[in-house]
């Protein structure tokens, strides 16, 4: 597989997502969709799933979006994909247009994991040639911090929160790219705007491949997790530096981590720092260590780095 | 019936200010409504909060065009288009800002008053934030009455609970330091 | 021409194929199966070049319509009952959008209790939705006007629904004229649409629409339905001049001279004719007026026909609990209630979840419209045929 | 807040489209900003780090290769700042009016 | 008893706290999430004892109603526009099936184009599903009428919506008075309801309906509505003992004499009733409907209040693309339809989608009626404050 | 794990599912229901989706169940589980019954692959004590045999039919076990009535677990599969005999062969006797055959018996 | 108008009777209607499968409650109750039976004429499995007319490909060996 | 066919419910069979595979552990004839009226 981006030098300077748009000061999905598209490039069609980065994008009369792009609703995004890719293969092959494009549906968490989940996996039982990308602030961001489950565990969300019976989510943060391996695509994979080289080749990959493939970003969010508008991608390294999201692929059911971490931080690092995980007790911190370890036994990841005694 | 009319940015609670004022009213026997003007923009975004008052039930539900009293919360926005829109012949225009009231006189062509306060001064110095929203209630007091200080803080007590302390501190500076220029016409 | 034994869901599989569709997006559903089998053949024997999207389910159905609809694509999709219910949310999307889908709608029962025969409970539930409905009462029908519907949908960019009776027309074969292909290809030249999605625009399309704009987006789409009109007539005379047969947006039968009406629509019209017959020639001034396109709804020229005369017997397949009266009856009494001389309208209810109904109910509607209209007062809706 | 000006429902792109790509550009969010970042283009080494960053697509590459703010478009969000390895870029709050 | 300020939703998130639900099953949308996330906290602080499910989407929301509902626990829900248009398939199923279930919706637009403000048309396109549709328009009715509905629907054995207008009602702040826990719990106590889903009774529900049957079934629940109507009337008089406000199927404001009236549904009512006073004062003859039980429509009442007013005016704030007319003029139409003296009908389409009607605008209305009513022909439907 | 059923004798002699349904002669789907509902007994919720068993089994005014059952819609099922699972949870924390229930929700492979999928994938994530049973007829048998994402590769359906363009169903079977383990599920396994004392089991194991089970169980349909009545339970047993259904059961992740195959059948034997598969050519066979190798492989199956030549 | 009505099993082709019947008179110019009652029954049940045919374009769309022509295609079925429901005064009844159609007399009390094939042993001679639908159609034909010969024929080569000559035998056999019985009253 | 002896609406079940558990006992589905099972007791070794194989519960065990087929309940399809090692379980052709 290519490994197109390596410095900076390899990316194109063309942007496809216009400044104006409505995001959050600090929002790095912003950031992740700049380098996707940059990846992508003029010849792509963007499906967006309802959420945080549709609305702000397509404020009529007003879009940032430099592709077509098309919204229809929050559930139905792989289908609406669906519909256009089979289009331009029939189109094509009847000769009634020459055009070829990239097709990218673009769904939150929520869109994903929750509501859109459904055509999603009919889309890529179906096979489709198209990517899915969806970008992960861990709940529904636009409608205001409510949990979805992609939420991960403990984290506080409007819809979860934290009190006398409570402590946040109860149920584990739900598997997409398991779940989408299980569908047996050629292609699937984790990434984060942190690592924008990592990100944009998978994009390549992504799109190189025949047939369906999904790309799963983390892009971490001010607002709704509760951190300075300046932090978004240091937090997006945290994750990754501490286990808690690995950055691997998995190219015909084969995983390859595509970033090490020789010595992972400790994950109170990562939560101390996020108003959402503010009512963590001890126990809780040590319960999601637990998870990022068990994480990086499964992904290869190394140990936690000794902490130095304050 | 009074009409004001809040001009803000995401986040920083200018919506919040409208209700703790609607809040108070209720709170003291009469009738308010408290709402906002929502829209897709995120957080740092302008936004617009509105409160409406009376000695009687309100019925009235369609938007404020023309309010008594225009609130700028945030000092960058003082320079934004649009803030003295349809403010009432004889209004009032409260502003966060470290400038004189007079300096805005020009500004606001239909305002009676003008108060200003450094809120955000206030706020950074009471709260450790630039959160202007409990200051700028001080202000309003001071220029408008409308409420009872105790009544604001009563409120602050239930809604901050921790924070409630600071946030009094905050009204009861605020309230001292607001400036205000009074034109002398049509009122 | 050929003269063929078919049912209603072939005849529509007949005309989506000489329509030369270019996507074809469906989810099975009782009694609409037919027609995405008889359509998959086709693909599957190479007699349609079409996109056949297997979805997994009527969400998703319409979804790839309206997605494979701005590329330029022409567009087909089938379904009933629950399929068009959990389309719902997507119908108002369509039409806003102005993608010219075209959908066969087998008109069955909603649940619950689970139904599978024929009521129009589903298609009535969607006339909020912006879509144009034409209603098909027999094999024939279903054919020309799925035909048509291609024409109409992608001149004035509206979806369009065909509504056709479950089994009753769905499934019951009839004779029916199918033209060559080359005809109808020549009357809906299957020329490539304008790709809005196309990357030499790049335009966005499905944005926000805030307050400041809403009303006048919504009401685009509302103003291409008033001007399908005019255009629905044109097409349909089109038709006529090339095929020989003729529709309109409402059918009359034995309206010489006629005291009292009954307003049908769909497959129920047949049955209504053959009773109206019989009653006339018992002396009888009975009519029967039938809707074809119930969106846009003929209000002018249904008051027009139905001004003066006295009673009207409105029978619907549909309810609405706790309304004032059923559907129809509601957009019927709409466009009559500023008549001069206001007809004494008498609502029936009848046929839900594939109740018959018989030549004696019919009769027993006849004379009851008969009786409303001679005492000058009706009664609430009749519940034809329930068991007390 | 006032009404003039915007397009009646004739002169709306069928379907709601809009059609002028990118035009989000004529919005203005600069009143969204309490901090303002500076560049200090001697300290920059080009690395770029802070264009790929930027959410907002407000930081240009000039002609000879160095990077520019657009504070048109820049929300203040901090982000490239704190992603110069050499402090090239600080924050500093918006003067008031 | 407290008098505090609270926002629409948070007066419906009491109520639902005070009714001591079981289940509460929910799906984010924008404008009700603030009912939701107050009921979470409610549950996470341990002040209401209730599962709550965070499902996955409407559709699931009401589906797991549904089967809370059959055990006997008392289940609510909230939604609004795309995710009531997502529960449309199941809405029908919850009326037929007969679930009490209660649910707040926050009238909000349909998309497309997308649309997070306030009118009517989510509500409107299920006026057939066959739930009970109440609309409160403050906080303290959405608080009196959650409360009520919960009351409603366990008596009659079918599910209740409480509209409230997005933002105009769910988001602002007003004076609610609300009573003491204790006496709103012995207004709907909150005793264990039938588990029909118990082993001990292995009933079989949902089951086929076959043509023998269906209509039968359907019709149950079209009478279990009709016969709502007298309970309804019980409730609230009940209400208005126990806490001293009450409420009806309609409101009238200044009918002394009047000659002509604006009619409204929601919100929309407090300002018409403002203009009204304003355009009294100055000795114009006007007066305001408001309906508050649009399913069961009040048709006889209204028909008898209504009936010899010389024009009334009525203000949709949705549509029927191609309709006859819009949805709440169809209703009105159809039972005034029969009444002797027949009032001039003036219909009105306004606030689609979040556009304010301001003050003006209600005097345009008032005047466009009394025109109507003076001259006895009405204009087709005005669309108010469209952009031509 | 518990083995309650051995031999004939374990079984409960008890039938909760009555005769007088209107399933098709020689439906294995009933046998199936009768054997699961034989092991959940008395004190159980059955929750139907839309399709064959649905509406064979209720046909007012008689309902073929002995136990409280309910049928909502088609693609909602796992979430009316959910709504009663959380319906009976507070009923009796709050001491308003006494009851407690197995709670089983049953789909087709139309209602649990395709339609349902996302209603059982949110269930799963929410951990509700429920058991998910999929009878797995392989395509749409109650409206006429349409294709279903688990309908298996080359197989016809009246709508992947075979013709001059196609040869069937041109995706592979959708991996529901996989797709369920992917969710972190406590208990999931795949069964057939043919080896009754191994779905029974696994039923038992399914409802002793805390939190959501999923058994996925093959049930051969002599209509759309075009065989005789009489062959159901062969036909069940020859899929696994081939390899191609493994019967396995994963519990919390770790996978487990439960009926091993030291010597597979070749598929050929499976596929000839199926009017589903009359069109398949030699190299259509030959590509189903490599599908059972991989699955054998996966799974630990033996070889396949050399074929006495005739 | 004739109107028949067709009684068979799920999966047994009383369906595809009813429509080559309908198909038959339509390529021969004039009108028919074909149709069934479906009910949720699988393979192995009942069905009902209706003829409507006329000289005139037929527009009745209600069911059929006294066909003029009843048929049943499975021999197990001649001990059903209701076949012989609604049968006009004078109709006919055919039936697939080995029996003599005297034998029916006292069962169809309103049927003018009786005839009975023994469709089921023609089926397994021409078509080695027991599906009667194209056999019994020989049995109608012989004793109703309607058709010709010759359109059925042509209707089998098209539908039935492969298998449309066994069809073709089958159909003239039954043709050949059906029996009827005329009860001579109200003919 | 005649819609005599159905209930009538307010005779229903509220919801339209089935209120007695197995009531499909009373359906006749005896129609649908062309083969009948025997079941040969000699045979018979009572390994009960045919009771657990039936679709239809149509086999019941009595009460000294033999089985026994409910033919008012068998549809014929031969399952259990197929299942039996030891063929005790013939199929034949339904007798003609
Ligand atoms: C059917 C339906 N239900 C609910 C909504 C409301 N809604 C819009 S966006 C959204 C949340 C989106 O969350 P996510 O997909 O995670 O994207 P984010 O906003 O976090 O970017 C919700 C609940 C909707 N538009 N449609
Ligand atoms: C929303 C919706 N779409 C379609 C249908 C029609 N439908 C009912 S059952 C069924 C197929 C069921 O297939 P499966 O789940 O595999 O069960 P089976 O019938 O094979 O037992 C379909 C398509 C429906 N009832 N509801
Ligand atoms: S809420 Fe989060 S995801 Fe949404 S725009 Fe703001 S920062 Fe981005
Ligand atoms: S402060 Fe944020 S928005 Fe402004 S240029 Fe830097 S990264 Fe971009
Ligand atoms: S079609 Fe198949 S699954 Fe359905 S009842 Fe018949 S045999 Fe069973
Ligand atoms: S033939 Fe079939 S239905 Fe009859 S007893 Fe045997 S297994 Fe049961």
């Amino acid at each position: 597989m290519s490994t197109a981006f390596r410095n900076i030098k390899d990316v194109p300077k063309e942007e496809y997502l216009a400044p104006g748009h409505r995001l959050c000061a600090g929002c790095t999905a912003a950031t992740a969709i700049r380098q996707i598209l940059k990846v992508a490039g003029r010849d792509t069609v963007v499906v967006s799933a309802t959420g945080c980065v549709e609305v702000a994008t397509s404020y009529f009369p007003q879009s940032a979006w430099k592709v077509p792009w098309v919204h229809v609703a929050f559930e139905n995004t792989a289908a609406v994909a669906s519909g256009i890719e089979s289009a331009m293969k029939a189109l094509y092959r009847k000769k009634k247009t020459t055009e070829r494009v990239n097709i990218i549906a673009l769904g939150g968490d929520g869109g994903t994991f929750d509501i859109g989940l459904q055509a999603l996996s009919g889309a890529l039982e179906r096979s489709h040639d198209f990517i899915y990308i969806c970008y992960d602030n861990e709940a529904y961001m636009n409608t205001g911090v409510q949990r979805s489950s992609a939420t991960p565990y403990c984290a506080a969300t409007t819809t979860c929160p934290p009190g006398k019976m409570s402590s946040g989510k109860r149920t584990e943060k739900k598997d997409l790219v398991a779940i989408a391996v299980a569908h047996n695509i050629p292609y699937a994979a984790t990434a984060t705007p942190s690592y924008p080289f990592d990100l944009m080749n998978k994009v390549k990959r992504a799109l190189d491949v025949e047939g369906p493939a999904l790309v799963h970003v983390l892009t971490p969010c001010p607002t709704g997790w509760r951190f300075d508008t300046d932090s978004g991608i240091d937090i997006g390294k945290l994750a990754v530096l501490t286990g808690l999201w690995p950055l691997y692929e998995v190219v015909d059911g084969v995983t390859k981590l595509t970033v090490q971490v020789p010595k992972r931080e400790p994950v109170k690092k990562y939560l101390e720092i996020q108003g959402r995980f503010k009512h963590l007790k001890e126990a809780d911190v040590a319960e999601v260590q637990k998870r990022a370890d068990m994480l990086a036994a499964k992904f290869g990841l190394g140990p936690v780095r000794e902490q130095v005694q304050a | 019936m009074l009409e004001i009319r809040w001009h803000g940015r995401g986040g920083q609670g200018a919506v919040t200010a409208a209700e703790i004022l609607a809040t108070a009213v209720i709170n003291e026997g009469r009738y308010a409504q408290a709402f906002a003007s929502f829209g897709p923009e995120r957080r740092g975004a302008p936004v617009l909060a509105f409160t409406r008052i009376s000695e009687k039930e309100i019925l009235l539900r369609s938007q404020i065009y023309e309010p008594d009293v225009v609130v700028i919360l945030d000092q960058n926005l003082v320079t934004m288009e649009g803030l003295e829109q349809g403010l009432k012949a004889g209004g009032t225009a409260i502003l966060n800002t470290a400038f004189e009231p007079k300096d805005f006189a020009e500004r606001f062509t239909a305002a009676g008053r003008i108060a200003t306060v450094d809120a955000t001064n206030i706020a950074i110095k009471e709260l450790g934030t630039p959160i202007t929203n409990t200051a700028i209630l001080g202000a309003l007091v001071r220029v408008m009455g409308i409420v009872k200080m105790e009544t604001l803080e009563a409120i602050f007590k239930e809604r901050f609970k921790a924070y409630a302390e600071k946030n009094v501190n905050a009204v009861r500076s605020a309230y001292q330091m607001t400036k205000v220029f009074d034109r002398g016409e049509n009122k | 021409m050929k003269r063929m034994g078919l049912s209603g869901n072939y005849a529509a599989a007949y005309a989506v194929k000489m329509a030369d569709v270019d996507v074809i997006a469906a989810y099975p559903i009782t009694p609409q199966t037919t027609i995405v089998e008889k359509l998959s053949e086709f693909v599957a024997n190479g007699e349609l070049d079409a996109e056949y999207i297997n979805v997994e389910s009527e969400h998703s159905a319409l979804s790839a319509c309206v997605g494979a609809s701005l590329t330029g694509a022409r567009v087909f999709t089938a379904t009933s009952s629950q399929g068009l219910a959990y389309m719902h949310e997507v119908l108002f999307m369509a039409s806003a959008l102005r993608t010219p889908i075209v959908m066969a709608n087998v008109n069955r029962a909603l649940s619950a209790p689970l139904n599978i025969w024929n009521d129009h409970s589903d298609a009535m539930a969607e006339r909020d939705s912006g879509w144009i409905q034409l209603w098909a009462s027999s094999a024939q029908e279903v054919f020309d006007t799925t035909v048509e519907a291609f024409k109409i949908a992608e001149d004035v960019q509206l979806p369009v629904m065909v509504n056709l009776d479950g089994y009753i027309v769905s499934h019951t074969y009839e004779p029916v004229n199918i033209p060559d292909e080359e005809e109808v290809r020549k009357y809906i030249p299957s020329k490539p649409m304008k790709n809005r999605l196309s990357p030499s625009l790049a335009y966005s399309i499905g944005v926000v629409g805030p307050p400041e704009y809403y009303f006048e987006m919504k009401y685009q789409a509302i103003d291409a339905m008033e001007r399908s009109r005019v255009r629905i007539r044109e097409i349909e005379s089109d038709f006529n001049k090339r095929f020989g047969r003729s529709y309109d947006d409402i059918y009359t039968y034995f309206m010489d001279d006629v005291e009292y009406v009954l307003l049908t629509m769909g497959s129920m019209t047949g049955t209504a004719r053959v009773v109206a017959e019989s009653l006339r020639s018992r002396g009888e001034k009975v009519g029967v007026v039938a809707i074809r396109t119930f969106r846009p709804f003929p209000s002018e020229r249904l008051a027009g026909i139905l001004g003066d005369v006295g009673g009207i017997g409105i029978m619907d397949r549909a309810t609405t609990p706790g309304g004032s009266s059923s559907p129809l009856y509601e957009d019927v009494a709409s466009c009559l209630y500023s008549v001069q001389k206001r007809p004494i309208l008498q609502g029936f209810v009848a046929g839900l979840g594939g109740r018959d109904v018989s030549i004696g109910e019919f009769e027993m509607m006849f004379m009851a419209t008969k009786e409303a209209a001679k005492s000058g007062r009706s009664k609430p809706s009749i519940y034809v045929g329930l068991r007390g | 807040m006032s009404k003039q000006g915007l397009k009646g429902w004739k002169e709306i792109p069928e379907g709601g489209t809009v059609e002028e790509p990118g035009s989000s550009a004529q919005f203005n969010v600069q009143s969204w900003r309490t901090y303002r970042p500076e560049l200090d283009k001697k300290k920059c080494t080009k690395c770029g780090m802070c264009w790929l960053y930027c959410p907002e697509a407000a930081i240009k590459i000039l002609d000879d290769g160095s990077y520019e703010i657009n504070l048109t478009y820049c929300k203040g969000c901090g982000i490239c700042s704190k992603a110069c390895a050499l402090k090239a870029i600080t924050m500093v709050k918006e003067e008031k009016s």
